[in-house]
């Protein structure tokens, strides 16, 4: 599709004529502490911090909810009345977020979707409106680029916007959801220039970031699955809690648990929560036994349901190589690290020897 | 109408089996949804007791038996805790029929032989009433069902029908130290009665549920007598939430057990990892 | 740092322990390490960027680490007041483990920072922390210390908190305990949350909601404070485990400043010495009971 | 709608107290026809030290504006030392409380021995007043985000 130009004025005057209309506008904004950013609804463009910190935790919240209501029930005279929750949501438009976080939607898109629609999670995916922010890269952790993507990547936006010349963003207009947005407030864009200027910073962030890992992680499925018992998971999370943080923080982890809570004698809400396959009950069984009963087994479900499992099913990576669990680890687990050792040992079993 | 929604039933009755384990009888309170639900054997649900969530059994009644479904659970945690407090008339949700299913269909014409331990006879009763229905389709039915003490037996009333016809062969066990006075059925663990009972193997069809370590000590059983492991079913039960292939639980190896079983071939069951 | 690997190596070499845990150099600072052999004790380091509290494992829920046999662990003085917590609540047995004190100035904020503490570096704890070395070891490691650069922060934080109403402060929990996500990092960095079965986690009743939203997550902190009261290092690792940033020492300082007035009792890393709840002195003050 | 409006707020107490003595005593201050709020409502426990500031979290989740606890004064304890754990346990847990933004005001502690059934209506009636008095714990209630 076509790509336009956008100045820092028109996105502050897009946001405003967004805002105005009644879309939520989410956005990394400033929380409390100066030194984090978080995604969430902003007042004003002011608020934004579109330059600032990666945000600790992705915006898969505005999709999958820590905490969301399934259904509300109540007791009456002759039984149980259901109430159902709306699937419809309000629209939003998820503006400046990095790359790594919105392919994540896009791969979570498959597992909601198949054979059976999460209609919750899709009422809000067709009520959003995405336009994301190539990054410049992070830090050390970064390894987007090692799954197959990068810190230009288009997937899963509406609109990528690209730094280019001055405090203008070139647009790209990726789906027709994004070209509504555009010609809905089409005085805000204009023709598009400085493509240049974009190109060298598409560059420069994608050379930054490959160097972190230079790997290919799309070719270990494979070996993890050929390797379930391999040495290397007998030592490999010593040092790991089990707090499930790298999955709480984890634009693409996406287990959730479904509770009951009474809300008085004769009414209650179910819900469903965030889980993680780190925490020691997650497959505890009724009778106790727990098949995965040690931190070394819930680790290597984890690398194995993102490099293996998923891919195997849902033909990609769970994983967009934000390094968001290496930097939330309060113990120093490092995926990319992790990648690292096995990208060595699969390097026999890879034909095409992706790895270094 | 989300995902997640239950449809609403009515407990029609309810049976102590054991103890702990107890059996309902369900009838969907809408007619249009009694009306147009169907299920195949091995299939489960989610039902919920409201107010302390859901949990996951397999429908215990036979598909040929229209218009109700049963259940027999095992009072175990807080829903079946809570399950247990229900009877005849409350309400109860029930989301499914989920998950694969025994390939009842493909038993026509061969033996079948059925192996269950405790509450493991429930998915295997609803094979049997599906087989026994259409009897004259399938050659030997043998079942073989073993429980830690007599009174440990479920569906004791259908165990003594099975006993009483001829075109079934039952063996009852229980464990040493299980059993009453009057116990005239075997002694025994339920590997050891399926090497006595030496069902004939040739191109016959087993189906096993029970605590994992029976069906990891009975399939090597099957194995020496010459079944063939692409014809020896059984159903596994991983902890389960969504019932719908999203929330990632019962994530074994490649598979979900929600969507890709629960019922798995022994050969697939080798294949997955040992996570059991 | 080369007596430490020196010791390590023999205690591997002599079979007297089949780990060492202590830190080591990883892709983000300084980070848990668990030796096995000899030769590998070279991967020690300690430095101000050795933050995390590694007393948390020795509890015997961790039965990975358990597995391996018996244990040596390098201790910071913090350190060494979580495993006196440990043998004196009789999760660890005083002759199982080895503790291989080392003298320490004060730690860093996180172990991705530089190690040269100054008062912006220093972590909050360590700012008011007097020990500086640990009083029980097996072998005490390290030249003495300087004091870490004083700070007061958290302290001046909580004065200010506590100077508002209580409705203002419940306007300040809420606000930050609403982005709480439940993941209860906090509890399973803590050396002295050793639980099998915490009672959040109880289903039969369900006394604390799983679900994330701040009701729950009141009851949540509420109860995870109360149960550290007059048990807590002060290590600050629930804070820093926190993937969303909630100020969870304020509320663990805040008590042990409560703990310490009402019972002059301060964390201290003799294991004889009871923790104030779960004894009592008949005379205790009651000004608040009518 | 409008005598809704004027229905003067009734604070919901719940009174969490030890079987031997403030149970008895508040036996006896109803036996004895001691004129008492109604708004409070007694939970009887084996002894004070059996209750879990928990029950407490509860309670004002569940909506209640105020709680007392009490049991048998000092030396009094009819396990020998339940209330002295006791005291100690709620001296902490009423600062946690305090420092999260829980009024103190909205708890009560009291000895309440079997012969003081007096004491019981004074300790009811003061805490409904001073709860009363700060009105409705509407923050801890609307803490549900949905």
């Amino acid at each position: 599709m076509s790509t336009r130009i956008l100045t820092k004025a028109d996105l502050a005057g897009l946001v405003a004529d967004l805002l105005s209309a009644g879309t939520r506008v989410v956005a990394p904004a400033r929380v409390d502490n100066p030194q984090v950013a978080a995604y969430r609804p902003i007042a004003s463009f002011d608020e934004a911090r579109l330059d600032g910190p990666l945000p600790p935790r992705s915006p898969k919240e505005f999709f999958l909810p820590p905490t969301e209501v399934l259904l509300r029930w109540q007791k009456k005279k002759d039984g149980i009345e259901l109430q159902e929750v709306a699937t419809e949501h309000p629209k939003q438009v998820i503006l400046g977020a990095r790359p790594c976080d919105v392919a994540a939607v896009e791969i979570l898109d498959k597992v909601m979707g198949w054979d059976y629609r999460d209609e919750l999670w899709f009422g809000r995916r067709e009520a959003t409106t995405i336009v994301s922010l190539a990054c410049r890269g992070v830090d050390k952790s970064c390894f987007c680029t090692a799954v197959g993507s990068g810190p230009d990547a288009q997937k899963g936006a509406d609109i990528l916007l690209v730094p280019s010349d001055g405090d203008a963003y070139l647009a790209q207009i990726l789906t027709p959801k994004g070209q509504a947005l555009v010609e809905a407030h089409a005085q805000r864009f204009g023709e598009a220039s400085g493509a240049e200027a974009a190109k060298s910073f598409r560059e420069a962030a994608t050379r930054k970031v490959a160097s972190n890992l230079p790997i290919e992680a799309t070719k270990l499925s494979g070996w993890l699955a050929d390797n379930y018992e391999h040495e290397l998971w007998k030592r490999l999370a010593m040092r790991c809690h089990g707090c499930g943080a790298c999955a709480a923080v984890c634009p693409t982890c996406h287990c959730f648990d479904i509770v009951d809570e009474p809300e008085g004698i004769d009414r209650g809400v179910r819900r469903r929560n965030w889980d993680t396959c780190q925490a020691g009950k997650f497959t505890v069984h009724a009778s106790g036994h727990n098949p995965r009963g040690t931190q070394n087994e819930r680790f290597r479900q984890r690398v194995l349901h993102k490099f293996s499992i998923y891919p195997k099913r849902f033909g990609e990576l769970l994983c967009t190589g934000c390094g968001r669990c290496a930097r939330a680890c309060p113990a120093g687990m490092d995926l990319p690290e992790i990648l690292g050792q096995i990208a060595k040992l699969a390097g026999a079993g890879v034909p095409t020897g992706g790895t270094k | 109408m989300n995902l997640y929604q239950p449809y609403l039933m009515r407990i029609e009755e309810a049976v102590d089996e054991t103890p702990d384990t107890r059996t309902f009888k369900l009838v969907f309170q809408d007619p249009k949804v009694a009306e147009s639900f169907d299920f195949q054997a091995g299939q489960f649900g989610e039902y919920s007791a409201f107010g302390e969530g859901e949990s996951t059994f397999c429908i215990a009644s036979s598909p040929t038996r229209k218009g109700y479904i049963e259940c027999s659970f095992k009072e175990a945690g807080k829903v079946t805790g809570a399950l247990r407090k229900l009877g005849v008339g409350d309400t109860i949700g029930f989301r499914g029929p989920y998950g694969n299913r025994f390939p009842v269909g493909q038993m026509e014409g061969h033996d079948v032989v059925f192996i269950a331990g405790g509450i493991g006879l429930a998915p295997v009763r609803c094979a049997i009433w599906n087989v026994l229905d259409q009897r004259e389709k399938v050659g030997d039915v043998t079942i073989v069902y073993g429980a830690r003490s007599v009174g440990d037996l479920v569906y004791k009333r259908e165990l003594e029908g099975w006993a009483k016809r001829s075109d079934v062969k039952l063996w009852q066990a229980v464990e040493p130290g299980g059993e009453a006075p009057d116990w005239k059925g075997e002694i025994g663990l339920v590997p050891a009665i399926v090497e006595k009972a030496a069902p004939r193997s040739a191109d016959a069809f087993a189906v096993v549920c029970g605590p994992p370590i029976m069906i990891k000590l009975t399939l090597p059983v099957l194995e020496k007598l010459g079944f063939s492991e692409e014809r020896v079913f059984t159903t596994l039960e991983n902890r389960m939430k969504c019932g719908l292939g999203k929330c990632g639980r019962c994530n074994i190896g490649p598979v979900y057990v929600c969507k890709d079983g629960p019922v798995f071939s022994a050969k697939e069951l080798k294949a997955l990892p040992q996570e059991l | 740092m080369k007596e430490l690997r020196q010791i390590a190596a023999k205690l591997l070499t002599d079979g007297a322990v089949k780990v060492v845990i202590g830190w080591e150099e990883g892709p983000r600072g300084a980070r848990a390490a668990f030796v096995t052999r000899p030769e590998d004790a070279e991967r020690l380091i300690f430095d101000a960027r050795c933050v995390q509290n590694l007393a948390t494992y020795l509890s015997p829920r961790r039965r990975h680490v358990v597995g391996l046999g018996k244990a040596a662990v390098v201790a910071k003085p913090c350190d060494a007041k979580a495993i006196a917590g440990l043998i004196r609540e009789s999760q660890v047995k005083r002759e199982d483990v080895v503790i291989l004190g080392v003298r320490c100035g004060g730690v860093v904020r996180e172990p991705t920072m530089p190690a040269s503490l100054t008062a912006e570096t220093v972590a909050d704890r360590c700012g008011i922390c007097e020990t500086r070395e640990p009083t029980l070891y097996d072998h005490l490691i390290g030249e003495p210390q300087p004091e870490p650069p004083r700070v007061t922060r958290r302290e001046e934080q909580i004065a200010a908190l506590m100077q508002k109403t209580p409705q203002e402060r419940f306007a300040f929990w809420s606000q930050q305990l609403e982005r709480c996500i439940r993941c209860h990092a906090c509890r399973e960095v803590c050396p002295m949350c050793f639980c099998e079965q915490c009672v959040a986690d109880k289903t039969r009743p369900v006394w604390i909601e799983s679900s994330s939203h701040p009701r729950a997550n009141f009851a949540w902190q509420m109860t995870r404070v109360m149960h550290q009261a007059g048990r807590c290092v002060d290590c600050g690792e629930c804070e820093r485990a926190c993937p969303v940033g909630i100020p969870l020492n304020l509320l663990t300082r805040y008590t042990a400043q409560s703990v310490e007035k009402r019972f002059g009792h301060k964390p201290s890393d003799d294991p004889s010495i009871a923790a104030p709840i779960g004894t009592f002195r008949s005379d205790d003050s009651q000004e608040f009971i009518r | 709608m409008a005598t809704e409006e004027t229905k003067a707020f009734e604070p919901k107490i719940v009174a969490f107290v030890c079987n031997w003595c403030t149970y008895t005593g508040a036996d006896l201050a109803g036996t004895s026809r001691l004129q008492m709020s109604p708004n409070v409502r007694v939970v009887r426990l084996p002894c004070t030290g059996r209750i879990d500031p928990l029950f407490l979290i509860k309670a004002f989740e569940r909506g209640a504006d105020g709680v007392i606890v009490s049991g048998c004064h000092p030396a009094d304890c009819h396990y020998t030392a339940g209330n002295y754990h006791a005291r100690r346990r709620f001296a902490v847990f009423r600062e946690i409380a305090d420092m999260m933004g829980v009024d103190n005001q909205r708890m009560t502690f009291s000895w309440v021995s079997a012969s003081e059934g007096n004491k019981w209506r004074d300790v009811v009636n003061e805490t409904t007043e001073r709860v009363r008095n700060l009105g409705p714990f509407t923050e801890y209630q609307s803490l549900s985000r949905d």
